[in-house]
């Protein structure tokens, strides 16, 4: 019988190593896999690359990884924001170093490693400061730059369900990045509300086939839903 | 000169240039006041990158859902025919040309309709480009939504950009405070003063030999 | 009020051009928008280009498109099949081109127009006669080869419902080609079994946002459904 | 020698290597009647090019779905934790890497691992390629399943394909009605011999300096 099911987030967590290159999904606190990231924190795996849309928001998730002095490299499209305090004193203090790339060229570098892309051409980013560096071509007519693959050794994804074989679906813009990095890792790690039966997600709804998935850990109801049921902002606080 | 539109006023008219039927991404930041400037009764879809499309307003505070949020990462709601996507078919619809209208805002745009609004290029500035680069060269017309000076009285319409680029020859219009102005093969033509300005003051304001085509306009959306 | 729904397939069909790229969705027949494909038989454009992983199944459908004459050209992974005489005949006849593409391959360039990238490096077809004449490339130790994407003028796509907005829902193996199609098309036309109330489609589980379609027409339950419910291939016959 | 292995058998024999949670790509023709000879209460989840994960058995004649089919156009069913998908996500998974295992039928096999098995550059021919191409360079085995002779008795196992390619060095292993052959290094590895046949017998057929690595693989099956 498969099961991807681990009990613990220790387990769901264990053996990533110092030096690895890790997706985080979520955008904003939205699909963020909180609970694996300080999982990620007390395991104490360091000098990580982290391949995320953003650099951590507020003190929690990535942002406390971070200050934990785990990170060697962020790539990411969109590290600055309001609550990104984190991360803005390490860059500042040069402990952090970051890569930005276009939201829609991380996303497409992402799911070019997950469905075997060598390299494609795009036009974001032609005649910016993104461009220098890279090979540059004419197509019918329009410019567009070479970009490569986005490969990592882990993905931590939060999604809102799974099955047993690793099938999953999200909640609403929570799903994000977390598709394409589950596809686009070596080992991808998810965390979800609930572990349902086998056969309990509709097989034309599911978003992300087990294929992708090699570890799955339940870490219980997001506070905004009862038994599946939103009950608003009020109840989660 | 008397004062520009204020920000609301300016959503309110951009809104007005959005046909049903229309998708359209409002980036973050003051163009996202448009969508509550949105005629009643008219079906326009919005789309953020963060993959969806059917946003609807702000809810009730006591709806707030965190799992429900804009580009700009506020709480939004969900329409009857909305539809969720990953990031890459997200963006996907950007690049593939897929959306009508994104509205942006700008540190600078020139007369090419090149757009700098990611980086002021400052040593010390964190850069932040999230999603605009592909909006801007992804969109079917992408407009900016902006003061037409800075607050240090410089303008924001250039003959050439000093800022680091965000997209090149990309914007079809601007929409400022002071006036609306389309980017023209010969360079910025202004279609519509507000506040009973002058084509002159705005040539001194921005120091830019701008188009008058404002009596087209008016003939145009008579 | 935005309504893509029209009543009639010849409306559905109205303004495809002679020499028109069309693009058909389909697998063998699962997916293969028959009523579509019958409507612009009978509407008359020719010297058709037709994107389709199969040549036609059979005396419907595409083979009939075929057989009437209106195909110039046929751009496919699979044509030779068991149920293929009309395609063999007028192949052999050298009545209509062919331009074999690797299914895989096939996909992707249909995806890349889709999403506006400009060209894209594969590793399928390396070292074979498909590589021949295209530009290759090392990287990473791998050698991929330049594949370009696929437009198209229109996409003839067969799913199981729509609303209003052109959102669509597919049903299990008949999926296929028609979510690249839809986007890969400057013009999308898709019949649907039937149109259902905007809302009546769950946001999480819309596999063809409506952005991508143009047109939707309800041909009516396929035969082995009754009321949504699979009835068995004795109900169809 | 003695007759090798028929077609049902040679499917449960591949079937015994396939371990439990593997992805399997069953291609389509001879190969398919592996899923047939799979142990049950194993599971083992098949992938098909047109879209599904977690494909069953051939159904009942009135269950027999239009919509639910197989890469050769077969009727298929739907386990529990089966998934759609389209094309691109379909072929994204071989071409990423994701698949464990595919068996595919040929024309013929090299020593070095090259594989034919699309066209036979008849001139009066039509060529179809269909997923081969795609599932020759994805997945991370790739079996093949064929007769050792072609029906005129040539080898399908050479020293260079003469028919075009599929792919290159991608097979690596052969599952023949007279033996089974790892694709080593050195060029092909005779693991297993089935029906009381002999190495030279096989030399002989194949034409081919055959490695013997069938003691090797006894001990490693025991």
């Amino acid at each position: 019988m498969i099961s991807k099911t681990v009990d613990h987030l220790a387990d769901a967590v264990a053996g990533i190593e110092d030096g690895a290159t890790v997706m985080v999904g979520g955008f904003g606190l939205a699909g963020h896999p909180v609970a694996l990231i300080d999982a990620l924190r007390e395991q104490g795996a360091s000098e990580l690359t982290i391949v995320s849309n953003n650099a951590g928001n507020g003190d929690t998730g990535l942002a406390a990884l971070l200050k934990a002095g785990r990170v060697k490299k962020v790539i990411c499209s969109f590290p600055r924001q309001v609550d990104s305090w984190v991360f803005d004193e390490l860059y500042r203090a040069g402990a952090v170093q970051l890569e930005i790339v276009p939201q829609g060229n991380l996303a497409e570098r992402i799911r070019a490693a997950g469905a075997g892309i060598g390299a494609f051409y795009t036009p974001t980013g032609v005649g910016t400061l993104i461009a220098e560096g890279k090979e540059q071509r004419t197509i019918d007519g329009r410019d567009f730059l070479l970009e490569y693959p986005l490969h990592a050794d882990y993905a931590l994804v939060s999604a809102l369900a799974a099955d047993r074989w690793g099938n999953l679906v999200y909640r609403k813009t929570g799903r994000n990045f977390g598709p394409i990095m589950a596809a686009a890792a070596r080992t991808t790690i998810v965390q979800v509300d609930q572990v349902v039966p086998l056969g309990a997600l509709d097989p034309e709804a599911v978003v992300t086939p087990g294929i992708f998935v090699d570890r799955v850990v339940a870490v219980g109801e997001r506070p905004w839903l009862h038994d599946g049921v939103f009950v608003g902002a009020e109840a989660a606080s | 000169m008397t004062a520009g539109l204020e920000r609301r006023a300016l959503a309110a008219r951009i809104a007005e240039d959005i046909a049903e039927g229309s998708i359209v991404n409002l980036g973050i930041g003051a163009p996202t006041l448009i969508a509550d400037q949105l005629p009643a009764g008219l079906e326009i879809i919005l789309h953020t990158e963060n993959g969806m499309l059917g946003m609807g307003p702000a809810p009730e505070p006591s709806l707030v859902d965190p799992d429900l949020i804009n580009a700009g990462k506020q709480p939004v709601t969900e329409l009857a025919g909305a539809a969720y996507f990953h990031h890459a078919d997200s963006f996907g619809m950007m690049r593939g040309g897929h959306l009508d209208i994104c509205v942006l805002g700008a540190f600078q745009v020139s007369q090419r309709g090149d757009l700098a609004n990611w980086h002021t290029g400052a040593p010390d500035a964190i850069p932040a480009v999230g999603g605009a680069m592909d909006l801007a060269i992804g969109a079917k017309n992408v407009w900016v939504m902006t003061d037409l000076l800075t607050r240090d009285g410089g303008s924001k319409l250039v003959d050439e950009c000093s800022y680091p680029l965000t997209g090149k020859r990309c914007v079809s219009r601007v929409y400022t405070d002071r006036a609306v102005f389309d980017v023209a093969p010969t360079g910025f033509a202004v279609t519509e003063i507000f506040g009973g300005g002058t084509i002159d003051e705005l040539r001194a304001l921005t120091g830019l030999d701008l188009v008058d085509a404002t009596s087209v306009t008016q003939e145009g959306r008579s």
